[in-house]
């Protein structure tokens, strides 16, 4: 079970007040209208799915009822950050494997202490990169 | 906001009214409490509770006037007024409940309203919608522990907080005024369930129940 | 290959068992297939045995990253059973039932198919309503498939209570009586068994880190011991399908989910049937072995872990222990998880993709295991005939893009 | 020494038993001896109880072989009364309570006369691994019937048939530091982190807390290790930052350091968990640990040795035989044999010699041994016998002797001449494991070690291993490693490390331990006596190595082919012996073969301690309505809706029968549509929406048109997902211009409230609106009817004129004296007032009503009304109705749809996309049957051609159907393809029973086409 930062109610919770809500930064387009089909569903139904660095929206459902994003990795399950809604990642696959050090994995604002960010999970992150 | 439609609930006359646990007969399980109880729950009824939505500068400067004290800012406190019967409680960046006595919500509310004036804000009254339980006792942090997965040592719970958190499979407002006591803030519909599950949690550290005074 | 009998092992007893042939060899992998096929669980064994058997296309290889059967084939609770409520759906399922009910026969390998029949519980009106719009079109279809009040629900399972004092008190259910559970892993090495001797080369420990693709075609695989050509690929990872695609280049519409299962210690029998509720959450069944197999949901968040998180389990016990609370003293002896592919319709991918020659087959959710001969057989036929089996074709990745979705979600609205 | 004449194998002095006091206990129906100290285990080895059970595949007569939870043959059936059964309870870790009531799991028609044993004799042979999926299968219609006998002879325990006496629940923890394991390490690592200031949770599986210190030949500052011990807890528990668990095993180690914990609270005192002072207490607890760091201080399995017939009664551990001896004062036998591959082995024989029994000899697989235990043994006598091991026991139902030779390790080959011993024991030793179990259950992959021949956790974020978990074994170094790991721990949680006060402990001169596993025998495997290596699932050597012969080369596939590991012991004792047998068949080393991952639950754990409080009553809450009581009081009959408790039906008792459900919704039906009924709709969704976006947002979420809307009135709206596909529907009032009360559907309040806040949070910031649930804080009384006026004016000052209050406006007033806002709104084609006060009041506003309504018979209706009501107005549910692949479009709802709304509203792409733009969509339509007497079958399927043969094509099927009172006829809704294009056409409805109903595609609005009831 995930212990997750809520970066609105800065303290760790348990996974049960939270409810996972898809691949985060998925952004509606500004005019469905002009879009094909295709693009339509691809912004419905098609997503990274990717086996390792994930950026997620998840819900503080039984908390402030907040949606925020998490970045996991969907293998360790280490949780490398939390961020409020319209933030960016600081910690991305790509900065991963830039080999960036485990420093920049602390957010920068409000204790917003990252979790699982130690170098052994970090390294780890890394390794399943490789 | 003139344009917001305020609305007063409570009869100008009385007339019979209802906790959300008259149904769960609290005065039939208070004639059968433990003689020397490990945890006492009392339910404190039609108390008026208001939610506060609004940022927090914009709502502070109006709650000092009109409740004199400060808007609570940091996640998760809880402050009362002077003589403790009013507390006002940070439940989101932008949410805050409001608990005061029995018939003051509705000037609260205007008296916020007024404060604010055209500010971007929202008060809402829920007092219909939940009611608060006490707990009390030298157990009662043990039937908390069976019942909500947040940390309540007070290394973690200090008084002076609250937080909104799973009960049993429901969700309480969970806050600790002072010392010595616990307050559980219940939805309506979810209210007998919550007090089975507590009655039931604390049956074995010897459990008494204090039927409710208006 | 040696065949398998009763009389065959009294021989083999009395050589003490020192002459057991392979089950499968172990060949090193050629330059250049006819067709490869990704993934060597259940699905791409029974594909590459289909591909020789009915379709004489043996120069095939199947290439496993770990070991043959150890995917989703390995972990899940082994139900099979075909009463879908579309017609597409229940198309293809029951095509695989019908190939379950010859399979341990046509393989020569005993998997164990036990019709022992499931029932999916009702609790709530709608519950009873769905219940009766799946199976009024399950007759429509030709599938075996009823209706039950909870009287007859209590009369297949006296031990469950049916009583009204339930939290959600059994209403009725559906029946499938053709349906039950299988052996799992048999079904793997079975297939794997047969695909083997006639042919097929079974590559473990061989992962594939990408496709070859040439103006558009896939011609090959990379993979760590090499790079093989094909003309064909089909490729069948279940969880592991978004991956896959992504090396391909391009998206599916997937997402891999931990969905969880548990067993009890083994016990006398006790529950004849496979009891399934949606309601309050929870399928059980008792294996061969007399652990009570039990099947938990699927985990919200996307993982890739084979593992979920704890509260999955509990509200499946309290599920299990509501609907049969003698069971509250047996004991949960293990839990894991397998990744499934959810589809946003909760049915699968059988399909051609943006590469030509490489096809996918994944998707599956939850239903992966009851559709194993099924899904070999439509999609070894596909490969070799490069168009999709008719089978197959609803379940194309550009129904996401018409809006044709398969909808087994369906089933499940709010209710007033 | 002399030896109690009832319990033959007790000594008369040592162990931490309490000897003036018996306990009674039956086995198998006989009665027995034990006292306060014993586990079950104890007192059947002190009455000379060899057989406890048969084994699962071959029926072959076990015995104890552990004195812990490593123990794979002593399960046991538990319980002295049906409710009270415990199945598959390992005997050695059960406490002995008087009164226990235990029987062996298996043996027909007993353990020690067993049929099925000479069937395993014989039929051994014919029962290799895989055998079941190589037989059984001509003819193919036989195969359940095989499965039946199959079936029978499977299985351990048998489960209660009868639900169970006893309570369960949990406790949530949350720690700095949990210490998993209070043996050495466990305890200094535990000092060391309370007196850092860290919360300290400290856990221990067994019956005491101390570990291997229990039976430890070893002293601690020149005195007992148990002293200290018994020191050390008391220092723990004075401290008040410090939680201590025992008897309570850590079962699953989950994701971010949450960790599970069995306790057992009442299991060692009777099989239903007496009461307290008259109060019920759990029978066990599950801690749901929260920890920072964990000390996984678990300690280490012995590894037995694999030999020939080394699962008859009286082969056991080496270690269990000095647990035995040490800890309950029992002696499992008189005439020893130890075969070891290291110096540890050797305690037991030492121990077994100072109880005053015969060590015959020892077999040591060392060329040269020469560590201390090795001098003492050879001091004290003992016959030792070098380059050795016992390659076979003899014995049937208890040991008779066993075939000692010299062994070439390398080689894998008997060297010499094999001497055969009488004893009535064999105790083996081939090294230890770490217990690495909970930390494989995080995902991570345990690291093999060449140096102490074993596998140690590998690296857990927050998990730090201690002592013998990590194959530290001498006691002064697991001392110092547990003070270490207690500090590390708490300092990553930010707590000053602290110094512990260890006690002297002895360093000991040991000579190397040689990696032995499997032991040779003269014959080949395949053709020597049965070696055992996982003893519950009889899974052999020889199984082994024919898995491999037949291309199972994965460890996986060797696991599953044969079933090691599968037993509730999980291969605690065989793993790794497996896999080095698997390694050796492969040609491969132990690393190379891989090792297995380890699932939750480290033991077996009750059902019943997982679910804890959550059943029965409180399995999942009921929700009331502020007016439950009084329908309770009534009579009503409940309808489950989410987690809601609704009234589906009023039924009254008529000259003492009670109404059928159809004849009181018959009856509450005609009272709506010819006097005035009353329904409690408070279970609605309702959603205070206060900004001034507010209206903005709502045209973007709804289909329809909001802009328009002014205050004082009332609009129907649908929502949909962006998909296009309806997700639910209700109606929304503008109290104010930047004030709206927005109502769902009952089970969609929660989701659409979320729904909502996501497209506010993460779409469109910057509106601003505010939303919160007023769904609790209102009641919703709904009286409808011709007469509804009459009634509401009454008591309500509110103006009730049809000029001053029309449809779909909405009014504050009193009502009974209560504030009120009321809508006039109708799910019933009727004149309708939905009445909303303060939750508070609604009691007194409802009985209010009825003290006035009793001269307009005021009749109450439930759920099963309101459905029948709105369906003879082609008034949809979402859910019923729609299934997540209906549009608006489908339900001919185009009057809803704002096609030219400026901003592209949520579902609008959707609607062009080529699939929901077929004309030949499944749409909503009405369903008049022919026999107006045939009330269709909800989820009846329709086919246009009645005459085809199956599989039919089925064209749509019928989603709502009643009996109308008003009509006195059958009528449904339906989807059909194209159907809003079929009106008059005839389709049919196939049904189970064969027969065929036929229906006339109508209008979906049954009753009062022109909709003038409403609006009166």
């Amino acid at each position: 079970m995930f212990h997750i930062y809520c970066p609105y109610c800065e303290e760790h919770r348990e996974e049960e007040e939270f409810h996972a809500k898809g691949q985060a930064h998925i952004a509606r387009p500004a005019d469905p209208d002009a879009c094909s089909d295709a693009e339509w569903g691809d912004y419905l139904f098609f997503r990274d799915n990717p086996r390792g660095i994930h950026h997620e929206l998840w819900v503080h459902a039984v908390g402030c009822r907040k949606f925020f994003n998490i970045t996991r990795h969907t293998v360790t399950y280490a949780i490398l950050e939390t961020y409020k809604m319209g933030e960016q990642p600081t910690i991305t696959a790509e900065s991963l494997a830039r080999g960036e050090k485990a420093g920049n994995v602390q957010a920068a604002s409000g204790g917003q202490q990252t979790v699982g960010a130690s170098d052994a999970a970090v390294a780890s992150v890394k390794g399943a990169q490789a | 906001m003139s344009d917001v439609r305020m609305f007063d609930s409570r009869p100008a006359t009385a007339v019979d009214a209802e906790s959300p646990l008259a149904v769960s007969n609290l005065a039939e399980r208070a004639r059968r409490s433990a003689a020397d109880p490990g945890v006492t729950l009392r339910e404190r009824a039609f108390l008026g509770h208001l939610i506060l939505r609004g940022g927090a500068i914009v709502l502070d400067e109006a709650v000092r006037e009109v409740l004199g004290v400060s808007l609570p800012a940091r996640p998760g406190a809880l402050v009362h007024d002077a003589d403790g019967e009013r507390s006002i409680q940070w439940l989101s960046p932008d949410e805050w409940l409001v608990i005061v006595p029995e018939g003051e919500a509705y000037s609260l509310e205007k008296r916020l309203r007024d404060a604010l004036g055209d500010a971007h804000f929202a008060i809402v009254d829920v007092s219909g919608g939940q009611t608060l339980v006490e707990l009390s006792g030298p157990r009662a942090r043990e039937v908390l522990m069976k019942s909500t997965p947040y940390d309540v040592h007070p290394r973690h719970f200090p008084a002076g907080k609250g937080v909104t958190t799973i009960f049993g499979k429901a969700t309480a407002i969970l806050r600790r005024p002072d010392e010595d006591r616990w307050e559980l803030v219940l939805r309506r519909s979810f209210a007998d369930y919550c007090y089975r599950w507590l009655v039931d949690a604390g049956e074995e550290y010897g459990l008494a129940v204090e039927a409710s005074g208006r | 290959m040696q065949r398998y009998s009763g009389f065959g092992l009294v021989k083999h007893a009395l050589s003490h068992h020192e002459n057991w042939q392979r089950q499968w060899r172990n060949p090193t992998p050629k330059k250049e297939y006819d067709v490869i096929i990704v993934g060597g669980g259940g699905h791409g064994l029974a594909t590459a045995y289909y591909l020789a058997k009915e379709h004489g296309i043996t120069n095939v290889a199947v290439i496993e990253k770990g070991w043959l059967g150890g995917g989703n084939t390995a972990r899940n609770t082994t139900i099979v059973r075909s009463n879908y409520l579309w017609d597409e759906s229940a198309a293809l399922y029951e095509h695989a039932m019908k190939l379950w009910e010859g399979l341990s026969q046509d393989i020569n390998y005993n998997v164990m198919f036990s019709q022992r029949g499931v029932l999916n519980l009702g609790h709530t009106l709608q519950d009873m309503r769905d219940i009766q719009r799946r199976v009024n079109a399950n007759r429509l279809n030709g599938i075996d498939s009823e209706v039950l009040d909870a009287r007859g629900v209590q009369e297949l399972v006296p031990i469950m209570d049916c009583s009204k004092n339930a939290r959600y008190p059994v209403m009725g259910a559906s029946w499938q009586p053709r349906a039950g559970v299988a052996r799992h892993d048999a079904v793997a090495w079975g297939y794997a068994r047969g695909a083997d001797s006639l042919g097929v080369d079974l590559l473990q420990n061989t992962e594939v880190t990408g496709f070859k693709i040439l103006d558009g075609r896939v011609v090959g695989v990379h993979t760590n011991r090499g790079d093989i050509g094909a003309k064909t690929v089909g490729c069948v990872t279940a969880g592991n399908s978004g991956v896959m695609a992504k090396m391909a280049g391009f998206q599916l519409p997937l997402e891999s989910h931990p969905l969880q299962a548990l067993v009890s210690e083994p016990l006398k029998p006790v529950l004849d049937t496979v009891v399934m509720s949606n309601h309050v959450h929870g399928y059980i069944s008792q294996s061969d072995k007399g652990d009570l197999v039990i099947g938990a949901g699927i985990d919200g968040y996307n993982g890739y872990g084979q593992r979920g998180s704890y509260p999955t389990v509990e509200h499946t016990l309290q599920a299990i222990v509501e609907m049969f609370p003698m069971f509250s003293r047996v004991r949960m002896n293990r839990q894991w998880g397998g990744i499934v592919d959810t589809c946003p319709d909760a049915c699968p991918i059988l399909s051609r993709t943006p590469v030509k020659g490489l096809y996918f087959n994944c998707g599956w959710g939850t239903g992966g295991f009851k559709a194993t001969p099924g899904s070999g057989h439509v999609f070894a036929w596909s490969l070799a005939k490069g168009q999709m089996h008719k089978l197959a074709a609803p379940f194309s990745i550009d129904r996401f893009r018409t809006g044709a979705l398969i909808d087994e979600h369906g089933a499940a609205g709010v209710a007033h | 020494m002399s030896q109690s004449s009832s319990q033959p194998n007790r000594l008369a002095q040592g162990g931490r038993v309490d000897r003036t006091r018996k306990l009674t206990f039956t086995f198998n129906g006989k009665r027995y001896t034990g006292h306060p100290g014993d586990t079950l285990a104890s007192a059947l080895l002190a009455n000379g109880v060899d057989v406890v059970n048969r084994s699962f595949k071959y029926s072959r007569p076990r015995g104890i072989v552990a004195a812990g939870a490593e123990e794979p043959n002593a399960v046991v059936q538990l319980g002295s009364s049906e409710a009270a059964q415990v199945p598959n309870v390992r005997a050695t870790q059960q406490a002995l309570y008087d009164g226990l009531e235990a029987r062996s799991t298996n043996g027909w028609p007993n353990v020690q006369r067993d049929l099925m044993g000479s069937v395993g004799k014989l039929g051994g042979s014919f029962m290799p691994p895989g055998f079941y999926y190589k037989t059984f299968m001509a003819p193919a219609s036989m195969w359940m019937t095989y499965e039946k006998y199959i079936r029978k002879s499977a299985g351990l325990g048998r489960s209660p048939v009868e639900s169970d006496p006893d309570i369960y629940d949990h406790m949530n923890q949350h720690c700095d530091v949990l210490v998993i394991g209070a043996g050495p390490a466990g305890l200094s690592a535990a000092l060391a982190a309370a007196y850092s200031g860290a919360r300290v949770i400290l856990c221990d599986e067994q019956e005491a807390m101390g570990g291997s210190l229990l039976d430890s030949r070893e002293t601690l500052d020149g005195d007992t290790a148990t002293r200290w011990v018994d020191a050390a807890i008391d220092e723990l528990a004075s401290l008040d930052n410090v939680t201590l668990l025992a008897r309570t095993t850590a079962n699953g180690y989950h994701d971010h350091n949450f960790v599970t914990l069995h306790e057992r609270r009442t299991e060692h005192l009777a099989d239903v968990a007496p009461r307290v002072d008259g109060r019920r207490q759990s029978r066990s607890r599950l801690h749901r640990v929260r920890a920072a760091q964990v000390v996984l201080a678990t300690g280490a399995h012995e590894r037995p040795l694999v030999y020939g017939n080394n699962d008859v009664p009286g082969n056991l551990l080496a270690g269990a035989v000095s647990t035995y001896i040490r800890r309950y004062g029992v002696a499992p036998g008189q005439k020893l044999v130890l075969s070891t591959s290291n110096d540890h082995g050797y305690r037991a024989a030492l121990d077994w010699q100072e109880a005053g029994r015969e060590v015959v000899a020892i077999a040591d697989a060392r060329d040269n041994p020469d560590g201390e235990l090795v001098e003492q043994a050879r001091a004290a006598g003992i016959r030792i016998i070098t380059g050795s091991a016992v390659i076979e026991a003899k014995g049937d139902k208890r040991v008779s002797g066993a075939r000692v030779a010299q062994i070439d390790i390398d080689g894998f080959r008997v060297a010499g001449k094999a001497e055969e011993l009488a004893c009535d024991t064999i105790a083996s030793s081939g090294g230890y494991s770490p217990v690495i179990h909970l930390s494989s259950h995080t995902g991570t992959r345990p690291v093999w070690r060449d140096d102490i021949l074993g596998f140690v956790p590998g690296d857990v974020t927050g998990m730090t291993p201690a002592g013998g978990a990590h194959g530290v074994y001498a006691l002064d170094a697991v001392l110092e490693d547990g003070v270490a790991a207690g500090n590390r721990a708490a300092e990553a949680g930010g707590f000053p490390a602290a110094s512990v006060n260890l006690p002297r402990a002895s360093a000991h001169r040991e000579s190397p331990a040689v990696a032995l596993y499997q032991v040779p025998h003269e014959k080949p495997t395949l053709r020597a006596p049965k070696q055992f290596v996982d003893l519950q699932n009889d899974v052999t050597a020889a199984g082994i190595d024919v898995a491999t012969r037949e291309g199972f080369e994965s460890i996986e596939h060797v696991k599953r082919y044969t079933a090691m590991g599968f037993g509730t012991d999980q291969g605690k004792l065989g793993n790794i012996n497996g896999m080095a047998i698997a390694a050796r068949c492969l040609g491969q080393t132990i690393p190379e073969t891989g090792t297995t991952v380890f699932r939750p639950n480290y033991t077996p754990v009750t059902f019943g301690a997982i679910v804890g409080r959550h059943c029965r009553e409180l399995f999942d809450p009921e929700r009331y309505t502020a007016l439950h009581e009084w329908h309770v009081e009534h009579g009503a009959e409940f309808e489950d809706v989410g987690q809601w408790k609704r009234p589906w039906y009023f039924p009254r008792t008529v000259n003492g029968k009670k109404e059928s459900m159809h004849e009181a919704v018959a009856r509450e039906c005609l009272a709506v549509r010819q006097g005035v009924g009353i329904l409690d709709a408070s279970t609605l969704g309702k959603i205070d929406i206060q900004g001034p976006d507010a209206r903005e947002f709502l045209g973007r979420v709804y289909t329809n048109k909001w802009a328009k809307l002014a205050p004082g009135r009332v609009r129907y709206g649908l929502m949909c997902k962006d998909d296009g596909m309806l997700m639910d529907d209700g109606t929304t009032s503008c109290l104010g211009d930047n004030h709206f009360l927005m109502t769902t559907t009952t089970g969609g309040a929660a989701g659409v409230l979320e729904w909502l806040e996501i497209w506010h949070q993460t779409e469109w910031p910057e509106l601003e609106v505010y939303f919160n649930s007023v769904t609790d804080h209102w009641a919703t009384m709904t009286v409808t009817g011709p007469e509804a006026r009459k009634l509401l004016a009454e008591i309500t000052d509110i103006d009730l004129d049809k000029e001053a209050f029309k449809f779909m406006d909405w009014k504050e007033g009193n009502v009974a004296g209560v504030p009120a806002r009321v809508f006039r709104i109708s799910f019933t084609g009727e004149l309708a007032y939905e009445i909303n006060v303060q939750a508070n009041y609604a009691m007194h506003v409802w009985k209010t009503l009825f003290a006035h309504g009793e001269k307009y018979d005021l009749t109450p209706y439930g759920t099963e009304t309101m459905h029948v009501l709105r369906a003879e107005k082609g008034l949809i549910i979402v859910g019923q109705d729609t299934d997540g692949s209906v549009t608006p479009e489908d339900l001919n709802m185009y009057w809803a749809i704002g096609y030219d709304k400026p901003f592209p509203w949520i579902g609008k792409r959707a609607l062009s996309r080529p699939d929901t733009r077929r004309v030949d969509r499944k749409q909503l339509v009405g369903l008049r049957p022919h026999d107006p007497k045939v009330v269709l079958e909800e989820g009846a399927q329709i086919v246009f051609d009645p005459e085809q043969s199956i599989p039919m094509t089925m064209v749509g099927h019928v989603t709502s159907s009643y009996y109308s009172p008003i009509l006195d006829s059958g009528f449904a809704l339906a989807v059909v393809k194209g159907g809003h294009h079929r009106m008059g056409e005839t389709v049919y409805l196939p049904m189970v029973d064969g027969k065929v109903h036929a229906a006339e595609i109508v209008s979906t609005v049954f009753y009062d086409p022109k909709g003038e009831r409403q609006h009166v």
